[in-house]
């Protein structure tokens, strides 16, 4: 077995790659014209999103993510813009306004954010990961089930609601 | 050519070059003459034969010929006899959806000189259309024919007596 | 001169032999996926052509059996014109294959190859193999999407369908195999698999139930309706020529292929009995883990040869009713085996 | 070890980008796909508190926000077709104008 030496850091190229790929998509989602594009890269976000999380030591969390976000809404999401027509262009209308308030807010929750994290300070290596999958098994697996069948009928109810035909 | 900045162009040429080169070109026709897939369309009762040529008695997918569905995928029309103008159309339609390597044989009397309709206003040669490259005389011809038509434009192609990517008069 | 020659080709040979670099190269990846893809599409014709009576591909090749005829037919896929279409989206026609490929290629690389042989050793790699595979439809959509033809449009459509129904019983009967050995860690899964015995023994209903959602999810044969050739003409790919119809034909095999090494590891018992000769490298009892997934890959294109398609409605009732629910009862199957071993 | 602030200072440029589409768009599927974005930069935020203060309350009930979250897109997306199916129409303010 060989040992890697990278001149940067993994973790960090990483992490720069998926925010950056966050942010992008993020972006694109809102100014793309094509609304089978914007749902393809709501899903880029879920994506790198999924990738943050699991930087973070929180792997079962990302993986939730991909199978639940990544894989079924979004996929959902994909799969009723597909059925639309495409939209026509609406007259444009002044964004500057949006755009200053958006930003705003933006910047208040990066203040906000920085104030608390420099109350505290950072810590080790979280310790609940290895707990916790023995516990979902053992002792939660078949409530954890149910929230998901329900959840599940709720999606199907969903669909049956949609496929109705409109009487008129 | 790159200074003027056609990319396109100059890739194209590139591959084509390359592609022309000794061994590859070995390669590719070996590759290609194995694998003749041709199109569905039946314009006459020809395509009854054709159809036996893929069955159990002639089977010809030991020649690599299998028939498949749409002509985006196919390198290999059979005209199965009479072409009449609204056919003609059709054909030469689904011809020109196909990728480049492509080729064609004619089947029957009607497809190289109108058969029985010889003298028909609504006749058409499938040479007038189309590039062929084998005829199979006969009305119609038996599966064991196509057969020899299919083994025959395996050595022409073979020998590499083939247009690739060039624009043709025709 | 001659230390230094020693000492790169150690280092080669060393980074070669190395999992990370190893497992998505050689074996299960690229060359084991290509290699396996060409063998198995050979073998889907000539098995058909046996049950019809006739030879199948013969003469490219008299005395393997024809066995060269897939890399004829590949050569000709690559150098057949690509044809772009001017009515298609270009970057998602061009692209979206490709990524589709890379995405259906993801799920091999958590696979293990043996107990100290693993790319990726992590204590959820069957959640993630699970999570990799769900990822498959969208950029099908997308694929179909970007063809804008009325045959790929329809057969996307239908696999969406099919995904929301298929991807529920997968990752219940997965589960269940995860709740009877008590672990999400595949390495540790094959590894009391070798204490108690074959999971297909233990759990045969989550077993029967994942065996046919490999076949469902990657549309072999009574439920090819994704591409249904008799129907719509080859399903999202209809509109692609050349190579890239070529990626498109192979990524149902890849996809059929990283699903039977799922679930040889899962309920097959992996690379397990480790017999002498195989014991000598961590690389070899992978050869088992290939054989135990090349019966399922046989079996599963051997199914072409005798079943008629069910039409879309029927296949998806069938999901809905009776896969779901013999998924939830082998959930319940494992929850009483635990039950019964705490109490006994 | 990245700088946990880093991911909060992500977190609020996404949430920021997510404002100015709900605000500036008037179509109901990308009014919806705003949204999204405006959870995924709020599961962000949660999830790197969890992992900041290695709560296990923040796992489940990040486990329980996605799931929600599914479950919410499928209602909204059924009834964005059904509003297209009704009015042929998917402009929100146009919606809102003709009562019925």
């Amino acid at each position: 077995m060989i040992e890697f030496n990278f001149l940067i850091p993994i973790e960090d190229t990483i992490f720069l790659f998926s925010a950056a790929l966050l942010l992008i998509s993020a972006v694109l989602v809102i100014e793309l014209r094509s609304h089978v594009y914007a749902a393809f890269f709501l899903e880029m976000v879920g994506l790198a999103n999924a990738v943050l999380f699991a930087l973070q030591g929180l792997a079962l969390i990302a993986i939730f993510q991909l199978v639940v976000y990544v894989g079924a809404t979004v996929t959902f999401i994909l799969f009723s813009v597909l059925m639309f027509k495409e939209a026509k262009p609406v007259k444009p209308r002044f964004k500057l306004l949006d755009l200053l308030i958006g930003a705003g807010i933006a910047g208040l929750l990066a203040v906000g954010a920085f104030s608390i994290y420099k109350v505290s300070p950072t810590a080790g290596k979280p310790s609940l990961d290895v707990t916790l999958p023995e516990k979902i098994v053992s002792e939660y697996g078949l409530a954890l089930f149910l929230v998901f069948f329900t959840l599940l009928t709720t999606l199907i109810e969903a669909l049956v609601l949609a496929r109705r035909e409109v009487s008129s | 050519m790159i200074l003027i900045g056609n990319m396109e162009e100059f890739l194209r040429r590139a591959a084509k070059w390359l592609i022309e080169k000794k061994p590859i070109r070995d390669v590719r026709d070996w590759g290609i003459h194995f694998s003749l897939w041709p199109v569905h369309l039946t314009t006459a009762c020809c395509g009854v034969e054709f159809a036996a040529v893929s069955d159990p008695k002639y089977d010809a997918e030991r020649f690599g010929v299998l028939p498949f569905v749409g002509p985006r995928q196919t390198n290999f029309i059979l005209i199965e006899g009479t072409l009449t103008r609204k056919m003609a159309r059709a054909a030469r339609l689904v011809y020109e959806q196909m990728p480049e390597p492509k080729f064609v044989i004619a089947m029957g009397a009607c497809a190289i000189d109108g058969g029985i309709f010889w003298n028909s206003y609504n006749i058409v040669r499938a040479h007038e259309i189309l590039p062929v490259e084998v005829f199979i005389p006969g009305c119609p011809p038996r599966p064991e024919a196509v057969i020899q038509a299919v083994m025959k434009l395996q050595k022409k192609i073979k020998r590499g007596d083939y247009y690739y990517g060039v624009e043709r008069e025709d | 001169m001659y230390d230094l020659i020693n000492y790169l080709w150690e280092t080669g040979l060393n980074l070669l032999f190395s999992p990370e670099i190893f497992e998505p190269l050689v074996f299960p990846g690229l060359i084991a996926a290509f290699s396996l893809l060409i063998v198995v599409i050979w073998l889907e014709r000539k098995i058909a052509a046996i049950i019809q009576m006739r030879y199948g591909p013969y003469y490219i090749s008299r005395h393997t059996e024809g066995a060269l005829q897939l890399v004829a037919d590949l050569l000709r896929f690559l150098f057949s014109e690509v044809i772009i279409p001017k009515s298609v989206d270009k970057i998602a026609y061009v692209l979206a294959p490709i990524i589709l490929f890379a995405f259906t290629f993801l799920p091999i690389v958590v696979i293990p190859v043996s107990k100290d042989f693993a790319a990726i050793d992590h204590e959820y790699s069957l959640l993630i193999a699970l999570a990799l595979m769900t990822l498959y439809s969208s950029f099908l959509l997308i694929v179909s999407w970007a063809s804008n033809n009325k045959f790929s449009f329809i057969g996307g459509l239908r696999e969406g369908f099919l995904s929301l129904s298929y991807e529920i019983p997968l990752i219940i009967s997965a589960l269940s195999a995860a709740v009877l050995f008590d672990s999400f860690n595949l390495i540790e899964i094959v590894e009391k698999q070798a204490a108690m015995g074959w999971g297909i023994f233990y759990n045969p209903l989550a077993a029967i139930v994942f065996l046919v959602v490999i076949i469902y999810s990657t549309s072999r044969y009574p439920y090819e309706i994704a591409e249904a050739e008799s129907e719509i003409v080859i399903g999202p790919f209809t509109e692609y020529t050349g190579i890239l119809f070529g990626l498109g034909m192979g990524i149902s095999y890849i996809k059929l292929y990283s699903m039977s090494l799922l679930y040889a590891v899962l309920f097959l018992g992996g690379w397990e009995p480790v017999v002498w000769p195989l014991n000598l490298h961590p690389v070899l009892p992978g050869i088992i883990l290939f054989i135990k997934a090349f019966i399922i890959v046989a079996f599963s294109v051997f199914l072409r040869a005798v079943y008629p398609r069910y039409r879309i409605d029927q296949a998806l009732r069938i999901a809905w009713w009776k896969l779901f629910t013999l998924a939830f009862l082998s959930l319940l199957f494992s929850y009483g085996i635990k039950i019964i071993e705490v109490m006994g | 070890m990245i700088n946990p602030y880093l991911y909060l200072l992500i977190s609020s440029v996404l949430f920021g980008i997510g404002v100015y589409g709900i605000l500036s768009k008037r179509n109901m599927i990308r009014m919806l796909l705003s949204a999204e974005i405006l959870f995924n930069s709020a599961l962000l935020a949660l999830v790197s508190f969890t992992s900041y203060t290695k709560n296990v309350y923040g796992y489940f009930l990040v486990f329980l926000a996605v799931g929600i979250a599914a479950a919410e897109v499928g209602v909204l997306v059924s009834l964005a077709i059904l509003l297209y199916r009704r009015r042929g129409d998917i402009d929100v303010m146009e919606v809102d104008k003709l009562k019925g």
